[in-house]
């Protein structure tokens, strides 16, 4: 498994954690009069200086649309964008440049598999396997491929409130039916850190594709694709430090080649007629019209920053400040916490007495504290688990031991406050 | 802080949300419609028995937050007696009270308690959501209404 | 038409146009030891100051993820970004803000109408008529889902040089076989304008749908879809100051409410099981994932700063450099000018006696203007006007005629080297 | 910049690409296959005729730029009597000194006019893209190639 286990590394001297904050101007601010203390990581990280300024400063000075162009700002927009996929391959430890593609984010990643790997893979009676923890983001692509081709879609279940995955399930669900099986590596609403090289290799065995949603892994833990053995992967920027609008694909080269382009337009054509189009190599066949470039700047920005701190230093701190939150909300009276005990990430989901999760949330926001509260973008999960709604504090490396003591006596004013 | 969320939870928001009244199925109903609130996944099912054009009887069931509860709780005990047109003129003010934080023009009764949601916005649509449902009813139309 | 005119009413009064530059700092650099003259503003445009710090202020202040959340900062975020969807369609004069989607920019915009609209609607024998001036943008996606539904490409053809539609060609082309007439406002390769008003009158008259690439006319001149009447219109935010990365599809309520969603994921559903699910209201059925936010608030910026000049008074500006430069490049020895000769836009292509397109920019560029040189993604139109490439300036409104006669002075130099 | 622009485009390539040599279609060819370059549109086509493993004549037609005919009219003349293995090696040490701007280990004639172009990373494909095409007609492939 890639995910970093606790019996890591020494971990190369970095500034203390928590000396990062500094590095995050957003977080030295009061909300409605308290200190803010964003727990809502999950849903979107905070970005460092070191990436808003490198955006700035590509507007500033390198600004050009990219390829085609000739002269030196296009030039240097073009080595730009070229080098921020050169070290996103580097992050993903991708075999080659050319299996990444730009995409905004997750979603749009997933989509783009759906729709051309899908279409063109996908007969009336194959199955499409997921798991019961899928975000929307990874369901609703396969629902729209599934209609479209005649698949139909099997679920690996999801053991209770521990959240785990029911592996004893996967030998009867896991057939050569199944083309595709894709499955989250963090949940976002469990914690749950799915044995993803594991799954995937099992899935190779029947001849299924792999893909990896790793939206909320990227920027958490040592990620390594050839190591997962995943045939596609895809993260977003945005939740591991770097701006909205942008996001990867990593898909291994001979999937991407034997698949058709998706959008059509500048970029992703080797040759145009009135009637009839030649495409270009991959990865450009899929990044149709001018792309996010100084999102791609940001991103670099990004990987470069969490890399010198070290996501194996990030995994352990997530886990450390999850594992207390889970402690501290668990000997909460009237809470009930979800995910598992140990082993998951920085993400913890609970409910605390019978104050609804909105409810909960729209109070500990007066108190200056930032949770999410709702289904997560897992409405079936959340069916599964015989609850509307939870509320979810999610950790990132800035975040302290402190704010998760604050965070509890939050929810003691809260559930004073509604009478609990 | 806690004098905003005061502001907001009222006292009688607590308590119809702990207490909700008119909760419960009528069956046979003249017409039920169901409101869903997709930020949330919430929804709330209203029942209406009529008499000619005006409502008779009104409840409702599901599941939502307190605001959600206590709207639909003290909407019930309000709209008893009312035409779809006094219904909508209610829904207007109730809409522009929870909006834009204007008290109503006419006295609203137990509905000005929620004058406190506007500060909110992420909640107006938790306010609002049970109106949606008994309009839809009212107006009859057959498939479930969201907030949006 | 709405492409504003030159009988104009009087312009406020703003700046004079040339102090805008130093909005610009990218403009104040030396490029190969020359002073940098920028004229690849087809391509993209550079972003004032204004949009830059628009941004980053978003991130460093109010940055979070958009909708569902309830604590204070995603709040911003979402007003944030709803207001600049209520901005954007006061800048186009959309009726209501549900009809303006968030897209990555022209070519996902056009993307998304071809994969939905198109499917939904093309049969075989159906026609598509399009341009011989269209983007690739506006011409790839329409032979892939014509691929897909049977549905057939017919084409308006160009008059030659002087680039303007052949209209007298129309009522042939333009029969009730024709299920949509998707056109370019303005063409990037050749200036021309195209009265897209009455175009797309004539298209409702047969009973098409009409949708208006508006690529290279969105920051270039006042624009209004509904005096226009097009059913969808398309358009960028890099070109007209903002960032990379967002761009706009403006849709007729009634159009896109009966269009099927395209991708799939969070946000654009109302409520999902395993196997079903329900689309949430337009705009947001066709906006899955996390949307590029801090991109919506520099685009935000951006029509302010150029509602702040007027974009009439832009046109204008436009079309005095434009029509200085073609008159002066006619003058020059051995040249070949495309495009119309009056009524154009900011944007002059030509060839240089017998000086490869891209030999005449990379020398260009090593006097430090940036031109473009290339088939500029109209592959078809080049074929048409049998040349293999053309070189290209395009202006903006911080352009001078300084800047134009720099350019007849370092083609004269380039003219001398190449020994022509 | 005037002193970049001759390193570039040298007397010897300015020559070539006005008067290329061996710019003309062999018919009937042993070997044919045409090169495309994406980023500008242009393609150039060369043809061969084998003396067994050997080229024994070589030329070319298309429409490029100054550097890809200047590239394309030098390489026919280097390349007169060589095999696929000798063509490979010659096609690496091109490729490395645009790319890089090493000087090649060996001496390369006529072939080190183009070790300025690595300067001009958006030419580099202009550059190689007549080898592309030559290696695409030895090793027998039929679709056109592309530099990408
Ligand atoms: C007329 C026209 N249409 C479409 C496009 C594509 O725009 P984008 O690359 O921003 O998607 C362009 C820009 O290159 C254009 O000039
Ligand atoms: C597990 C998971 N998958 C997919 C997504 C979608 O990511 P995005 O909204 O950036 O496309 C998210 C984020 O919300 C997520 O947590
Ligand atoms: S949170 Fe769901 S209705 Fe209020
Ligand atoms: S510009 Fe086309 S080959 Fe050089």
């Amino acid at each position: 498994m890639s995910t970093g286990n606790s019996t890591a590394e020494p971990l190369p001297p970095v500034r203390d954690l928590s000396a990062l904050r500094a590095d995050f101007p957003i977080l030295n601010q009061a909300v409605n009069g308290h200190p803010l203390v964003y727990l809502d990581n999950a849903a979107t990280s905070q970005k460092p200086v070191a990436v808003i300024e490198a955006m700035d400063r590509y507007y500033r000075c390198d600004n050009a649309n990219v390829h085609r162009g000739i002269h030196e700002l296009s030039n240097r927009a073009t080595a730009t964008m070229e080098n921020s996929r050169a070290r996103a391959a580097r992050f993903l430890n991708a075999a080659r440049s050319s299996e990444v593609v730009f995409t905004r984010g997750t979603t749009e990643s997933i989509n783009l598999v759906a729709a051309t790997w899908g279409a063109d893979n996908l007969r009336p009676g194959d199955q499409i396997l997921l798991t019961e923890m899928e975000h929307h983001s990874n369901l609703v692509p396969w629902q729209l491929v599934a209609r479209r081709t005649g698949a139909e879609l099997v679920f690996l279940p999801v053991t209770g409130d521990e959240g785990l995955l029911d592996l004893a399930r996967l030998d009867a669900l896991l057939t050569p039916r199944v083309r595709l099986f894709a499955l989250t590596h963090v949940s976002n609403t469990l914690g749950t850190v799915n044995p993803v090289a594991e799954l995937c290799e099992r899935a190779r065995k029947v001849g299924a594709v792999s893909l990896v949603d790793a939206a909320q892994s990227a920027g958490h833990l040592p990620l390594d694709v050839q190591a997962i053995g995943c045939d596609f992967l895809a993260c977003s920027g945005h939740k591991l430090c770097g701006p909205t609008g942008i996001g990867l694909l990593y898909g291994r080269q001979e999937q991407l080649e034997a698949m058709p382009p998706w959008q059509g337009g500048g970029e992703m054509i080797s040759s145009v007629d009135f009637h009839e189009s030649r495409w270009n190599v991959v990865p450009h066949k899929f990044e149709a019209g001018t792309p996010n470039i100084a999102g791609s700047v940001g991103l670099h920005a990004a990987f470069d920053y969490l890399d010198a701190i070290g996501r194996q230093r990030i995994f352990q701190h997530d886990q450390e400040l999850a594992g207390y939150a889970y402690e501290r909300l668990t000997t909460l009276s009237g809470t009930r916490v979800f995910g598992p005990r140990t082993g998951r990430s920085g993400v913890v989901s609970f409910l605390l007495d019978d104050v609804h999760a909105h409810d909960l949330v729209t109070a500990a926001d007066q108190f200056g504290v930032a949770l999410r509260g709702g289904h997560h973008c897992n409405q079936p999960l959340m069916r599964k688990l015989g609850v509307p709604s939870t509320a979810r504090a999610s950790f990132y490396f800035y975040n302290t031991r402190a704010e998760v003591d604050r965070l509890i006596e939050v929810l003691r004013e809260i559930r004073r406050f509604f009478g609990g | 802080m806690f004098d905003d969320l005061a502001d907001l939870y009222q006292q009688v928001i607590l308590d119809h949300s702990k207490s909700p009244r008119n909760f419960h199925r009528l069956d046979p109903a003249d017409r039920t419609a169901e409101g869903t609130n997709p930020l949330c996944g919430d929804n709330i099912t209203v029942f209406l028995r009529m008499d000619g054009a005006r409502i008779k009887e009104l409840s409702f069931q599901g599941s939502g937050c307190a605001i959600s509860k206590a709207s639909a709780s003290i909407m019930t005990e309000s709209l008893q007696g009312r035409t779809l047109t006094e219904v909508k003129g209610l829904f207007d003010q109730v809409h522009d009270m929870v909006t834009t934080g204007k008290s109503p023009a006419s006295d609203m009764g137990k509905l000005a308690v929620f004058a406190g949601v506007h500060r909110f916005p992420a909640r107006v649509k938790c306010a609002i959501l049970p109106w949606h449902a008994v309009l839809a009813a009212l107006e009859g139309q057959v498939n479930p209404v969201t907030t949006e």
